[in-house]
C-alpha cells in the first residue's frame, strides 16, 4: 500500500524523541480542545488527534535548515519543530506571548525562528507560499527542502494545480504532502474529489507521486525522508499522500453526523501513538514504566503552558495598530484612515479595562509624522 | 407571524423556493450532508435530494462559475460560499463574469444567480476569516448587494434575490444567524430591493446602520433617547444596489444630521459612499459633517479585547452622534 | 499519434460545407486583419488563421442543441455555428448590428439563438461555466453536450483543475478540448506547462484523454464526434487535445519575437484550409473550378459583411446604461450612482455626434422611478 | 534629466533595482522571452538572465502567491500581473495573504513585494479588460497603493516601491505607457510615498486627479484658467495609501472647493472616500459641495463612442469645477 523504500527504527534516542513528542502533540491537543470548551480559547480550534505520526515522521525527516508550512490545522507542526507548547497555548489564549502576540489564533501559528512557515486559514492558500520559499531557496543556492502540507480537500483548489505545474516547470524543491484524513469538512474524500487515489493527483502536473501510512511514523518518516532527499538532490517536486484519520471533529462545532461512530472506532484501533509505543515496547526501546513517564512529562509540560499562557496578559488595546505596516523612512502621509468614531470603548458589556488609550488616533494616521520635518501642512489628526 | 432565528428564516426561504421552482438549485461546500456550515440549509438535502442540493468541492471560483453558466442556461442557482472571505477567490467569475455578462452580450444572456455567504467579525476567527466586504462588491456594476439585518428581511430578501433575474450578493451576518424575530408567513412575503428599512423614527439626527449595525445603531438610538434626550432616525437600507438614497436623504432633510455605521474598513467603505453622495445631494442640509463609524483600519486581530475594540459597538455610534450635536464624550465613558 | 477512430469523408455535401465554412472563417480573419490596420475595428483581436480544422471539425460534431463556449479568440467559433459575418463583423466594429450590439468586441462574441454561448476574455473563464450549462443540461434531464475550448496556456489556470475535477465528479456532459497551438501568448508550451502531453492533464482529475491532428478536419470531426458521443451516452467529460498552431501573431500587436520564421513556415505546408481543398480534390468531390467558386463566394459574403458593418450606426449614446441591469418589478431606488459629471461630452477632439444626451442622468439613477407610486420621497436625481 | 517614456522609466527603475540589489526577481505572464504586454521589461530578460527574469504559466492567483513566499524568506519579487483585470484572480493572495501576514504573524514577518500591473480604459478592450480597481485595493489595510501619472514618478515610486518592507501594489495605466516626461537622474532618486505632488499651483478650487486623470485634471484647469479665469490647484496625491491627506486639505481650506477627477466607477470609489474625508475634516471650509467627476457606473462597453464617454475627460472636470462656483454649462458645450 505505501512507497516506504525502508521502514527501519531510528535509533533509540530519536525514536523515543518521536514518541514523546506525538505524545506532546496529542496532549497539547486534548488539552486545547478542554480550554475551548471552558472558553479560554476562542474562534475555531481544529485539533490534528489521530495525524501525530503523519505530523512528526515527516517534520521529522527535514534538516533544521528546512522549511515546513501548514494549514489552520497547525499546532502539531509547531510543536514538532520546537516551538515551546507555552507559546502556541498562549496564542490560543489570545495572548502577549503567544506565538503571534495573539493577532493569529488558533488557525494562525507561526514560528519564524524555528522556520515554522505558518499557518495558513485559507484551504490551499498555503501552496503558492510554499512554492515561493522554496523559489527564494533555489535562487540563493541554498540546499533548503521545503514541506507543504494540506488536505485532502484542499487538492481541488484551484492553486493545488497551479502550483504544482509551477513547481515541476521550475524545479522548485518543494515536497507537498497531502494528508488525506479521509474528509474535507463533512464531505468524504469520494464526494469531492474525482480520483480518490490522490498520490496520483499530480501526474498530470509533472509531480510524481508517493504514499505513505500516515498512522505509522516510521513508514511516514521512511517515505517522507526519501522524498525529501531526493527533492534536495534533484531539485524537483514530489507529491506524498499520507493516509490518516482524524479522530476528533473538523473543528470543535463538529457534530460528526457525516461519519459512523463504527469508522472512527476501526480508525482508533490503530492510534499512531499507542501504536508507536507498542512498536518501542516490543522493540526494548522503552519499557512499559518509561512509557508512563513519557506520557507524564507530556501532561505536565501542558500544564505548565496552560499557567503560561493563563498567566500572560492580554495585548494592549494600544497595540491594536502596530504591524499593520512596517514602518519606513521613505513615506510618510496617513498610512490607515481613522473616522470620528473613538476606540476608547468595549464591547456592550465588556470589561473596560480593555479600552484603548487615546494614542491609537495618533498612531493610526500619519504614521511618521513624528519623525517628520515640519515643513508640510500637517492636519489636525496627523 | 411565526418567530423564528434569522437562519430558519434563510432556511425557509430556500426551501419555499425549493419547492416552487424546480430550477432552483443550490451548490456550495458543505451545505448537504454537513448541513452547512453555520447549518442554514439544515435538512434540505433530505427533502430535495442530491440533485437539488449539491455539496461541492473546495473551488470557490468555479462553484461561482458554475452558477453562473447554470443561471445563462435557465436554472436559478443559489451558490453558498461558506464565508465571504473566500469569497476573495472567487473575485474573476463574480465581477468579470457575473456582473458583465448581461452587458458585454448585449442583453442576450441573464444571470439570475444568487451568491450567498456570512460576513463580519466577533467569533474571533482572525485575519483570514472576519472580513466585511460588501463595499468592495457595491463598488460593481452589473450586481445587486443585499444585506438583510433582521430574519424577516433574511427570509423576505432571499426570497427577492432568488426571484431577481440579476446576480446578487447576498451577504449574511455570522452574529446575525441566531437572532430572533417576527416572520411573516406566506410564499410570497417578498421584501423589495431598494427599499430602506426605517427600523426608528426620529426627527434629530439619522443613523444609517449597515448589516449587523443596522442592530448596534438601533441600540445606540435606544441610549439616546432615554440618557441624551435625542431622537435618532434608524435607517437600513436593506439593500446597497438598489439604494435607496431618496430614503435616506429624505431623512437627513429633516434632520439635518447623520451618522453612518458599518463593520468594514473605513477607507472607501459603505460609509465614505454615503457620506459622499450626501454630501452631494443634501450639502446644504447638513448641521454638521456626516460622521462615519466603521471598523479599523486592521487586519481583525484574534485575541478577544483586541476584535472587541476593532469593530463598532453602541457607545461609539452613541458618541458620533453626540458630535454631530458638537457634544463630545469624555474618554472612557463613553460606555 | 492521433486517437481517431475511423477517419472517413463524410457525404459531399457535407464535406463541401466544411470547407466552406473553413474558407469563410479563413477569409473573414484575414479580412479582419486588414480592417484592424485600418482603424475600423479597435481593442485586441485574435485571429484564428491556421486553426480552422480544429474548430469546424469539432463544432461539427455537434448537434444543434449542443452548446460551444470559446475563448477570446472565437470568430471562427461564431461562424460555425451559423452567426452570420454581417453580425459578427459589425460587432468588430463596434456597431448597434453587432451581434452583441458593440458591447463586447472582438473578444465577447456570443449568440444565445445558435447556441454560442461566447467568447470570454478572462483565460480559463470560460471552464467553470461550461460545466454550469452542462449541469443545466443534465438537471433538466436534456441531452446536450457542451464542447468548451480553451488554449494550452488556459491549461495552468486554477480553474482547469477545479472545473475537471467538478465536472468528472457530477459525471457532466462536457467536451473540454484544449486547443493546443503551442503557445500562450509569447509563451511556448513546454516554457509554461510542465507536462506538455497535454491529452494527459486531465487524468489525475478524473477525466480521460484523447488527441486529434487539429490541423486535419477529418482526423479533427472523428475524434471529436466519438468523444462528444461517449460523453452523451455516458455523461462524462472528457479532455481532448488539438494539435494546431496559429499561423499570425497572438493578436495584431504580436510582433512574434518567440518563434522562427522557418518554425511558421513548416506549419503553414500543413494549412488546413488547402490541404482539405487538396483531400476533396483527390476524392472527386469537388474540381478545381469548384474550390475556385467556394473561395469567390467566401470572399464576396466578407464583402458583404465589411458593406454592413460599416453601413451599421454606431450605438446611440443613450444606450450606454441600457443592459446593466434587467430591471425588474421588485426592485426600485438606484441601481447606479451617477456623479456630478454630465455624460454629455465625448473625447476630447471627438466628434460631438455621440454626445449622450440629457435623459442618460435619469436612467442611471432611479431606474424604476417611473412605475413607482409617488408615495416614497424622490431626490432629485430620481 | 532625461526625456523619456513612462514605460521606459518604469523598465530604467526595475533595471536599476535589477542591478543595486540581488534579491530582486521579476516574475509574471510574458515578461521574458516576450519582452512584456507592454513592454516595460522588453531587454531585462537578456542582460539578467532567466533566473531574475521569470515568465510564468498563466496562473494569476499562484504568481503572486509565490512572490509572497519570496519575500516571507528574503527576496524582492516584483510580479507583473499583465492587466489589473486578472488581479481579480489573485485577490486571495493579494488581501488574505500578502496585506495580511505582517500583522496575523504578530509581526514576524514581512513581504516586501511588489504587485505590478496596469490599469484603465481607452483602448476597446471591453468589459472584462478596462478595469480601475484602485478603490478596492485602497479599503484593504495592510497594503500600500501606488498610482503614478507620470514618468518621473513612474520611475521614483517604483523604485521606492521594491525598496519598501510592505507589500505594494503598484497601478500602471495603459495610455500612459507612451507618454514623455522628463526624469530626474541618479540611482536614488526616489519618489517618497505618501507626498502628494502639486501638479499646478492654484487658488481658486482644489482638482485632485488619481492616476491618469491626473492629466486630465491638469488640461482642465488651462482651460479654466484661458477660458474661465479660474486658478484651479491640481493635487496628484500619487499614493493612495499613505494617503497625503494633509495637502489636500491645506489646499482645500484655501480654495474651498474641490473637485475628484477618477477613472474608475462611482460607488465606492476613490472619489467617494477623499470626499468623505474631506467632509469630515474640512466641513466648514467648503463653500459647495465636493464635486465627483468618475467613470460611468457601467462595465466598460467596447464601441469606441460609447467607451468615449463611459469614462472623464477635460470638458466633464471642467463643468464639475464650474459648478463649485454655482455656474453651470449647458448642454453640448462642455466641449
Ligand atoms: C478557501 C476556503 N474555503 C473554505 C474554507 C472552509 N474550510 C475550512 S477547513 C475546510 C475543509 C478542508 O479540508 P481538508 O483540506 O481535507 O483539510 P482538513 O481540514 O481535513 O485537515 C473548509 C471547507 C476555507 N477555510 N478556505
Ligand atoms: C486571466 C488572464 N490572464 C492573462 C490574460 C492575457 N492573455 C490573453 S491570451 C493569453 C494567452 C493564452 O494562451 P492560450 O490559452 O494558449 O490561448 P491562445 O491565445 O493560444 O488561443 C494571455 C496570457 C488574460 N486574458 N486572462
Ligand atoms: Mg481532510
Ligand atoms: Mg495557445
Amino acid at each position: 500500500m505505501t512507497d516506504s523504500p525502508q521502514r527501519s527504527l531510528p535509533p533509540p534516542d530519536q525514536a523515543r524523541e518521536w514518541l514523546e513528542t506525538m505524545t506532546l502533540i496529542r496532549r497539547f491537543e486534548e488539552r486545547a480542545g478542554e480550554m475551548y470548551a471552558r472558553a479560554k480559547i476562542g474562534g475555531f480550534l481544529h485539533l490534528s488527534i489521530g495525524e501525530e505520526a503523519t505530523i512528526v515522521g515527516s517534520a521529522r525527516a527535514l534538516r533544521e535548515e528546512d522549511y515546513l508550512i501548514s494549514t489552520y490545522r497547525s499546532h502539531g507542526h509547531a510543536l514538532v519543530r520546537g516551538t515551546p507548547p507555552e507559546n502556541v497555548m498562549a496564542e490560543l489564549f489570545g495572548r502577549v506571548d503567544g506565538c503571534c502576540h495573539g493577532r493569529g489564533g488558533s488557525m494562525h501559528i507561526f514560528d519564524a525562528s524555528r522556520r515554522f512557515m505558518g499557518g495558513y486559514g485559507i484551504v490551499g492558500g498555503n501552496l503558492p507560499i510554499a512554492a515561493g520559499i522554496a523559489l527564494a531557496s533555489d535562487y540563493s543556492g541554498r540546499d533548503e527542502v521545503t514541506l507543504c502540507t494540506f488536505g485532502d480537500g484542499a487538492s481541488n483548489q484551484g492553486t493545488f494545480g497551479e502550483t504544482l505545474n509551477l513547481a515541476a516547470l521550475w524545479r522548485l524543491p518543494v515536497v507537498f504532502m497531502v494528508t488525506n484524513n479521509q474528509f474535507g469538512m463533512g464531505t468524504s474524500l469520494s464526494r469531492h474529489s474525482a480520483v480518490t487515489d490522490l498520490r496520483r493527483k499530480g501526474e498530470s502536473l509533472g509531480v510524481p507521486g508517493m504514499r505513505c501510512d500516515g498512522m505509522d511514523v516510521l513508514d511516514t518518516h521512511a517515505v517522507v525522508s526519501a522524498a525529501v532527499e531526493q527533492v534536495r538532490a534533484e531539485r524537483r517536486p514530489v507529491l506524498i499522500e499520507a493516509i490518516t484519520y482524524r479522530f476528533r471533529g473538523h473543528s470543535m462545532a463538529d457534530p460528526e453526523s457525516y461519519r459512523s461512530k463504527d469508522e472512527v472506532a476501526a480508525w482508533r484501533e490503530r492510534d499512531p501513538v499507542p501504536s508507536f509505543g507498542k512498536v518501542l515496547l516490543d522493540a526494548g526501546v522503552v519499557d512499559e514504566s518509561s512509557l508512563a513517564e513519557i506520557d507524564a512529562a507530556a501532561m505536565a509540560r501542558i500544564d505548565a503552558a496552560v499557567t503560561f499562557a493563563e498567566g500572560s496578559p492580554f495585548p494592549d488595546a494600544g497595540s491594536l495598530y502596530d504591524d499593520v505596516y512596517v514602518l519606513g523612512e521613505s513615506s510618510r502621509g496617513w498610512y490607515s484612515v481613522e473616522t470620528t468614531e473613538e476606540r476608547s470603548a468595549g464591547a456592550e458589556g465588556e470589561d473596560p479595562t480593555h479600552a484603548a488609550n487615546d494614542e491609537i488616533s495618533q498612531q493610526l494616521t500619519s504614521a511618521l509624522a513624528a519623525g517628520e520635518d515640519g515643513g508640510e501642512p500637517s492636519g489636525a489628526a496627523g | 407571524m411565526a418567530e423564528m432565528r434569522y437562519r430558519e428564516a434563510l432556511g425557509a426561504a430556500l426551501r419555499e423556493e425549493l419547492r416552487r421552482d424546480e430550477r432552483v438549485v443550490l451548490m456550495g461546500e458543505d451545505i448537504g450532508v454537513f448541513g452547512g456550515a453555520f447549518k442554514v440549509t439544515e435538512g434540505l438535502l433530505d427533502e430535495f435530494g442530491e440533485k437539488r442540493v449539491r455539496d461541492t468541492p473546495i473551488s470557490e471560483n468555479t462553484i461561482v462559475g458554475v452558477g453562473v453558466g447554470a443561471a445563462m442556461t435557465g436554472l436559478r442557482p443559489v451558490v453558498e460560499l461558506m464565508t465571504i472571505n473566500f469569497a476573495l477567490l472567487a473575485f474573476d467569475q463574480i465581477v468579470n463574469h457575473a456582473a458583465h455578462i448581461h452587458y458585454m452580450f448585449g442583453g442576450q444572456a441573464r444571470v439570475p444567480l444568487v451568491v450567498r455567504m456570512p460576513q463580519g467579525a466577533g467569533h474571533q476567527l482572525g485575519p483570514t476569516h472576519s472580513h466585511c466586504l460588501e463595499a468592495m462588491f457595491l463598488q460593481v456594476p452589473g450586481l445587486l448587494v443585499a444585506v438583510p439585518s433582521t430574519p424577516a428581511d433574511a427570509k423576505g430578501m432571499l426570497k427577492t434575490a432568488i426571484r431577481d433575474e440579476n446576480p446578487v450578493i447576498f451577504i449574511e451576518h455570522e452574529s446575525l444567524y441566531g437572532v430572533r424575530g417576527e416572520v411573516p408567513d406566506g410564499e410570497d412575503e417578498l421584501v423589495r430591493f431598494g427599499v430602506a428599512r426605517i427600523a426608528r423614527e426620529g426627527s434629530d439626527v439619522t443613523i444609517v446602520g449597515i448589516s449587523r449595525m443596522a442592530q448596534t445603531a438601533e441600540r445606540a438610538a435606544a441610549t439616546l433617547s432615554a440618557e441624551h434626550g435625542i431622537e435618532a432616525e434608524v435607517i437600513d437600507p436593506r439593500t446597497l444596489r438598489p439604494l435607496d438614497l431618496d430614503t435616506i436623504l429624505a431623512s437627513v432633510r429633516r434632520t439635518n444630521r447623520c451618522v453612518i455605521v458599518e463593520e468594514g474598513w473605513p477607507h472607501g467603505g459603505v460609509g465614505a459612499n454615503l457620506a459622499a453622495l450626501i454630501g452631494e445631494q443634501a450639502f446644504d442640509d447638513l448641521d454638521a459633517p456626516v460622521q462615519r463609524v466603521t471598523g479599523a483600519d486592521v487586519p481583525m486581530p484574534y485575541s478577544k479585547p483586541l476584535e472587541d475594540i476593532a469593530y463598532p459597538h453602541e457607545p461609539q455610534v452613541v458618541a458620533a452622534a453626540l458630535t454631530t450635536f458638537g457634544r463630545s464624550v469624555p474618554t472612557g465613558a463613553a460606555r
